[in-house]
């Protein structure tokens, strides 16, 4: 029997399950899988803060979500086409936001009563109306991997573990994605063990087999490569993004790179990520909290390494009087802050864009700081290196926020050929730069930075610290009309950093009635809905900002072409106030607190009501 | 010996080399100008490069003290000198890195980043100036200030026991501890130049008079009449002998340190001998400090050898990139599963 | 001879000299004498940052200036009339501020050719023509205590330090104040060594009697007594007058007031005045650091106490994750900020005004808090009662922000009726409140209070902690639509309180050309230029806020009927950037940043150059 | 015996009072259940009424325990427990208030916390899960991980010496120390209730087993088999004896604990005596801790008498209220020069 293949342009998976179901493993295969079919994408995982909630529990589902199409993919999408439910707490949690019409694969055998009662279903919904309006493929996974590895030498345990595999195999012949790719990856993985590879290939098999064979499926999908610009890439997730911007950056500019870090989610994986590059001379510095992951970096920035430190919301709070010393020392710091949902501990494994207002006015006194924010897991990349140059360029603490989303988030990197990078120039003065009155630690150059002066490098011994300093000299200085000069000094050494700025670049018409102001991973889904909504003969257009402060020059100009302005984000207003404030004129908003990116149809609709 | 006290050529630097322009701005009296004296005298003779030295302080009278030294400097934040200092000395360990820190600065807001330097053992030098007061801020008391002590804080007396310093870092598995006192011209140069040549976090805990706020608070040891009775100069692998007449001595008593008076029934080859290296002397030591009944410890207190954090890091880094290869873009950019695009 | 007594509505002087010349002690005996007289006034200390920063340089020139009238003071006076120099580097230093005309003091015997050279004067000041312009009186103090001390037993060093008494007698005289209460005072000092009481008392009857007798005083100033309003008055610090107000909302709410504090300058005296209360039950802790000092706080909350943090900038950073947790958990907590010159260590004894935004915006997260600010010495009284009953009524933090300036300078305080200040209502909920589910945390009353329920309490037993919380019971919560539900909440809850605002009062009219908004300390010298501004035929009137979070309700309605705004304050622009976003109209600005308070003269100016 | 255990009338509390209806969270074979259900079982029997109870806790696997016992709980923020726990505690005395915190919430963020309310001496009971690894975040290494230890931020082997948490609690003054298992039920308990009992700080050291991201760091103490030989339980005013056959035991040797076979050279009457109001036996059990050469000890390893903090305190209030009269606040505004504007 042939079956339908039917072409789709684009699909939104989830794969749900129980915290040991192995579901996040399940999304990244798939995931691999389908980069590697030339598809673009966007994927991201959500899983709950416990290790191991217990099992069967809502508070124990763990999900990962992709998006993949045959033309550009902005987010991981709003509502999935299809949705994995490994067990009934799975349905319960994420049924609601499947696309009418969907599909739900779900594994028979684990809605049992007590796993029904655990999610609060009162009868199965498998067997009754609950699910109608979906395509429901109810099948007996655990069951059927448990046969097809009768002669395997693993435990009923191990073997019932596989199931994951079992469904990542039917996914993959649903959408016509390769096994190669996860059988290498299995073998390497368990190549200790090779009759877990081995049977998690079989499961896998299995599940491809199934979906080819049995009457159950009628349909395939097929989606086309998309046309990406040409060259090589991979996949990446925004903070492994962030981790090789950075050491890119390290490298161009002939620096050491020194990271002062402190656990926390959803940050850690950089602390990972560059504690295993040891042969790049990454010094990774676990701190004993945050403010000494900070201190440790302001030291190393100080002896002459670009430093960084990277962190969350709370770790970030703790962080701000370090900050301020990073400031007024002059100093380079690249600070990362992989934003999570707040207040206080908040919901630490959920995305916000909630700490725009921290990062540009969190801190005591007149303490002015670059920062960016990135739009993809890819951007974080670019990012991420920017920080670094424009912190050891101006000599300031720069800060570059991220989020949970697209920390953990993944899509396709167009991998750069480092050749290619631009280097970044540095000079630390040598012992010719001490003059007659000695050295002068707050002379400046012609961006009104001061000299990198190493320690280490005879002649230039001076004394730098968080008291308020002397112009030029550097000596201590309580003196009134020095410190004015040093205050305007330091914000307009900031304030000039936009000079360097590309001109701003609106998406769609240059002009119109409204326009869609985002920043940082609110892009994606405004991107989406910018495009519905001009096709659907809208006059609006889309302005992302990647630096927001200082803010471009040109944002003026650029807005006044534009009879309203929305700007939509994951909090409750912040770019928002700044721009009312900027601009003096009245902004739409759309905001939203719930742990979780925009929709680009809440965009949508917001856009409609806008223009009526 | 360290690194950086390697043997260079004879650098001919001088106390002079040491004292910078400014002015120094300690009330007249402080016990911190003898500290800072005895350092300016002490570093020539360290063999290390002017260049090479870095302090880095927090906040207090005591944390001044890198604006007095004619080296490069760090005056930090309240607290966080020695997180600083780490992040200095791992970025280049060339450098002879110095903490300089008081007790509130030290082990009230810095306690914890001060228990994890000494834990970690990186090679710094830290001398906790202990004044038993918040000086800058006016006179509060602080975490070192005895049971008792009525200060602006506390008008009726501090209900707030008191750490010992010595003993805190000794609880955080520190590898070097000595104590001096700012008067003791002698004890102090011999803690410093210790320090520098111990391999690994060292700490020096300084017995300083603050003149204004806390007055005569050591006076027993300070005062040179009284001295030789209420203080104890250990030298490893010296009999532990004390007193104006060098008559009396320490000898364990159901595992407690007790004051013997030499004689008849004590000799001196039954007093306690001193030993660096033996932790468990070190705590009889330690637990003298507020004994009323026996004399307070000065001198090198503990000296063990231990791998430190900063030799650590940088033989993993060459073991890695002997294991690896030295890191590369493109290999990093392109690990994991690649496609192109054509 | 009977010499000329000229009678001056106001008068303004500064006593200026080395950190050891006891001019802080100077300075408050002649204040004290003169409030007893019933002028109103203002006075403000100005010391270095070191504890004694060496004899005869500039850095250890310490000060203390004072303004009293016969009307209402508002400031503690821009340019002094007299200037009391007891060195060269007192001159120095204080020269450039006195007003054309002025008058100096100076201590001759302290002009030597050492420390002339140390202030960095060419040739002796007293003896050329550099003080041309000015009235000099130059006076060998130094001699004159010696020869009429010669009979005492104290030594040349003790009979030295009495000079600053001889300078405070020839101020006595100069502006006919009484001796007898700083005689008074001297006596109660120095009980147990009345020798030195008597030398004291010596000193300043010969200063007296210089003044009466030489002839090189010609005139001398009466200040009549201000018309205050009837009743009983004492001069009051800011730091002082802020302990006052918050014990007694512990008396009048019938809680225990529990003070976790680290020392900082300038908050630090609240933390000493309040050590002093135990006979008050005041429970002061001196935490090991900031953030003990507010998670104490926090924790006696929860246990029921009136809780308080203390702190400036600095301090006031490393507090912000915790005050997310009182945000969340809804705590009742009272935040003192004696703000000082940032960014980072700073001017430690300057004041500035530029933690407004860190007050609002510095957190992670969308974290409201209200915000109020003091706007002079008296006031910190008003303000930290008030801040302590909202505290408690809304279960919310409150941040107070006082300044350096405020805290540690003073003026007269109407002593109220501890009778005639209003109960605070405080009921904490019994055993009853357990429901048949059990007890609700997070059930809120009409403000949307969450009750406070106190450990002890059998039958409420209940958890509270960081992580997001389901509204109503109070358990654990990661869920979308709840977060949402709780960010609205907390947003509203601190919203609302501006619905007991008092109507906002305009000092001028109504109505007119410009409207000069100010907060916190910029108050006083904003309101004598506004004063002499309208006098000077200007439309201009003043509107201060007292509350800066939430902003009140009728902001628009009264700034509309103005057709400019201005906001003066000590720092960049900060609240200027939220009213502009607020009001959505563009703002001039003054601002300054020099350590030191707006003077009247700057506004006036400003004032000048808008209105043309 | 604490105030808050004085005798009440009976309460017939039972281990369910203290179970919630909320589910546990944390991974199954986690060491964490055992010590909750010994807590759980072990509270009835203290004599406090249940609404006395404050369980303040700061952030990881361990941290979550307030939520599982149905009493007052305060899951607060990273490494905090220790000071929102001190203002619990002075606020109402009467409270039995318990900080529950792990390796990293207790000593590496909160290092500084937990130095100073043993300092202090604050009437509160403190344990620590010490599971050497951080839990929550998935596994980095801890201030407590052993050297050499692969984690997810060590992946080529920690180079960051461990601190020996029940030193750094005697390094901070401790007046109460011990160490406990989490699979065994009756050091658990035991521990529970004399920190209970004691008056002041207490500090209970758990090894924990995380089954997910450490385990077996434990395994030969947590291993039935191997535990005789590898743990040694101390009693005070009893001989160190341990062993399978109870046949081995621990002298002092040149001021080191030394394991002696018992037999013939040795007799039970040379055995060290466990004393746990004496420094230098509970220094020398710590020095035990990491020395493949000895047992492991557990137990009470220290507990003194000393004046607590809250007690000095509301003492304190107490005598200056006697001295000045209650605070009245028309005297304290009318303090200093008034006058009158009639
Ligand atoms: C974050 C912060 N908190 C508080 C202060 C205020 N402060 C400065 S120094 C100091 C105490 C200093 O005591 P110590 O370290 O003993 O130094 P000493 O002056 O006695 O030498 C305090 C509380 C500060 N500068 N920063
Ligand atoms: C300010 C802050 N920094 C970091 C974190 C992330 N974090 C939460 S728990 C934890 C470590 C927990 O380790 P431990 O105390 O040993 O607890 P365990 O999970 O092992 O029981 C970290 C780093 C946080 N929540 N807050
Ligand atoms: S206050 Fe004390 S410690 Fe500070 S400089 Fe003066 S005497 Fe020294
Ligand atoms: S991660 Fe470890 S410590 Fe945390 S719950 Fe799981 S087993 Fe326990
Ligand atoms: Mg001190
Ligand atoms: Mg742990």
């Amino acid at each position: 029997m042939t079956k339908k293949v039917t072409r789709v342009n684009e699909a939104t998976i989830r794969f749900a399950g129980d915290s040991g179901d192995g579901m996040q493993l399940t999304g990244t295969r798939f995931t691999e899988a389908t980069a590697i079919l030339g598809n673009d994408l966007k994927a991201i995982p959500n899983y709950p803060s416990e290790i191991r909630a217990p099992t069967g529990t809502l508070a124990g589902v763990s999900a990962f979500q992709l998006m993949f199409g045959s033309s550009r993919v902005f987010t991981p999408g709003d509502l999935p086409d299809t949705l994995v439910a490994m067990n009934p707490a799975a349905l319960k949690v994420h049924l609601k936001d499947l696309k009418k019409g969907g599909s739900i694969l779900a594994n028979a055998n684990a809605f049992t009563d007590k796993n029904l009662k655990m999610a609060g279903w009162e009868s199965n919904p498998l067997e009754d109306d609950t699910l109608a309006g979906y395509t429901v493929f109810s099948i007996e996974m655990s069951k059927l991997v448990g046969i097809a590895l009768e002669e395997s030498d693993l435990t009923k345990k191990e073997i019932e573990r596989t199931k994951n595999m079992f469904a990542l195999g039917v996914l993959f012949w649903m959408y016509n994605r390769p096994l190669e790719p996860t059988e290498a990856w299995l073998k390497k993985k368990f190549a200790k063990i090779p009759s877990v590879a081995e049977a998690n290939i079989i499961a896998m098999r299995t599940g491809f087999n199934y979906g080819e064979t049995t009457e159950i499926f009628t349909t395939s999908y097929s989606v086309e490569k998309a046309e990406l610009p040409k060259g090589k890439y991979r996949n990446i997730t925004g903070n492994e993004a962030v981790t090789y911007g950075l050491v890119a950056a390290a490298q161009k500019s002939g620096k050491e790179l020194f990271l002062g870090s402190y656990p926390i989610t959803p940050a850690s994986e950089i602390l990972h990520n560059m504690s295993n590059l040891r042969n790049f001379k990454v010094k990774t510095f676990q701190a004993e909290d945050e403010i000494a992951g900070i201190a440790s970096a302001i030291g190393a920035a100080y002896a002459g390494d670009l430093a960084v430190t990277t962190t969350s919301g709370p770790g970030m709070a703790l962080k701000t009087e370090s900050i301020g010393l990073a400031v007024t020392t002059e100093l380079p710091l690249v600070i990362v802050n992989v934003q999570r949902g707040g207040p206080s501990t908040g919901m630490p494994t959920k995305m916000e864009q909630a700490d725009l207002f921290q990062a540009i006015m969190g801190r005591n006194g007149e303490t002015p700081v670059p920062v960016l924010a990135a739009m993809d897991p890819a951007d974080c990349f670019e990012c991420a290196f920017e920080a670094a140059r424009v912190a050891m360029k101006y000599m300031t603490p720069v800060i570059l926020l991220s989020d949970g989303y697209l920390g953990q988030g993944s899509g396709p990197w167009k991998i750069p050929n480092p050749d290619d990078i631009p280097e970044i120039e540095i000079s630390h003065p040598d012992t010719s730069a001490a003059g007659e009155e000695g050295f002068m630690p707050y002379q400046r150059d012609e961006k009104e930075a001061r000299p990198w002066a190493i320690p280490g490098t005879p002649g230039l011994e001076h004394r730098i610290g968080g008291l308020e300093k002397e112009n030029i000299t550097g000596m201590v200085s309580q003196d009134p009309e020095n410190h004015q000069i040093m205050s305007d000094l330091r914000a307009r050494k900031v304030r000039n950093i936009a000079k360097e700025f590309d001109p701003l670049e609106v998406y769609g018409e240059k002009q119109g009635k409204l326009l869609v102001i985002t920043w940082g991973s609110s892009h994606g889904s405004a991107h989406v809905a910018v495009d519905r909504s001009h096709k659907a003969g809208k006059s609006v257009s889309q302005l992302h900002l990647r630096w927001l402060n200082p803010l471009p020059s040109d944002l003026k100009s650029v807005t006044d072409n534009f009879d309203e302005l929305l700007i939509p984000e994951v909090n409750m207003g912040q770019l928002a106030l700044l721009l009312k404030a900027e601009l003096i004129r009245p902004i739409h908003q759309l905001n939203k607190m719930k742990g979780e990116p925009l929709r680009a149809s809440e965009i949508e609709t917001k856009i409609d009501e806008i223009l009526g | 010996m360290s690194e950086t006290t390697k043997q260079v050529e004879t650098l001919h630097l001088t106390r002079k080399d040491f004292v910078p322009d400014n002015d120094v701005r300690w009330c007249p009296g402080c016990g911190d100008y003898s500290i800072l004296a005895n350092m300016q005298k002490t570093l020539p003779s360290l063999e290390v490069e002017k260049e090479k030295y870095v302090f880095v302080s927090g906040i207090g009278c005591s944390s001044r003290f890198p604006y007095y030294m004619d080296t490069y400097g760090f005056h930090g934040i309240h607290g966080r000198a020695p997180a600083i200092a780490s992040g200095v000395k791992l970025a280049n360990p060339d450098l002879s890195v110095w903490i300089i820190t008081g007790d509130g600065d030290g082990l009230s807001i810095g306690g914890n980043h001060l228990i994890h330097v000494l834990r970690r053992n990186i090679d710094v030098n830290i001398m906790l100036f202990n004044n038993r007061i918040y000086g800058l801020t006016k006179g509060q008391y602080s975490p070192t200030s005895m049971l008792g002590k009525k200060t602006k804080s506390s008008p009726f007396g501090s209900i707030d026991r008191p750490f010992n310093p010595s003993a805190v870092a000794a609880g955080s598995n520190a590898t070097f501890i000595a104590r001096a006192l700012d008067v003791d011209a002698r004890g102090l140069q011999e803690s410093i130049k210790r320090s520098q040549d111990h391999k690994g976090a060292s700490f020096i805990e300084v017995y300083q008079n603050c003149i204004i706020f806390n007055d005569g608070e050591f006076a027993d040891v300070e005062n040179k009449s009284t001295r030789p009775d209420n203080a104890l100069f250990v030298v490893h692998g010296e009999p532990m002998i004390f007193g104006k007449e060098n008559n009396k001595g320490i000898v364990v008593d159901n595992h407690h340190p007790k004051v013997v008076e030499l004689g008849d029934k004590w000799k001196v080859k039954d007093l306690l001998v001193h030993d660096e290296t033996n932790m468990h002397i070190t705590n009889l030591l330690l637990e003298m400090t507020f004994d009323p009944e026996t004399p307070t410890p000065f001198g090198i207190l503990r000296a063990v050898d231990q791998p430190t954090y900063d030799d650590l890091l940088h033989s993993q880094i060459d073991q890695v990139t002997e294991l690896r290869g030295e890191g590369n873009l493109k290999d990093l950019f392109n690990s994991g599963d690649v496609w192109e695009v054509k």
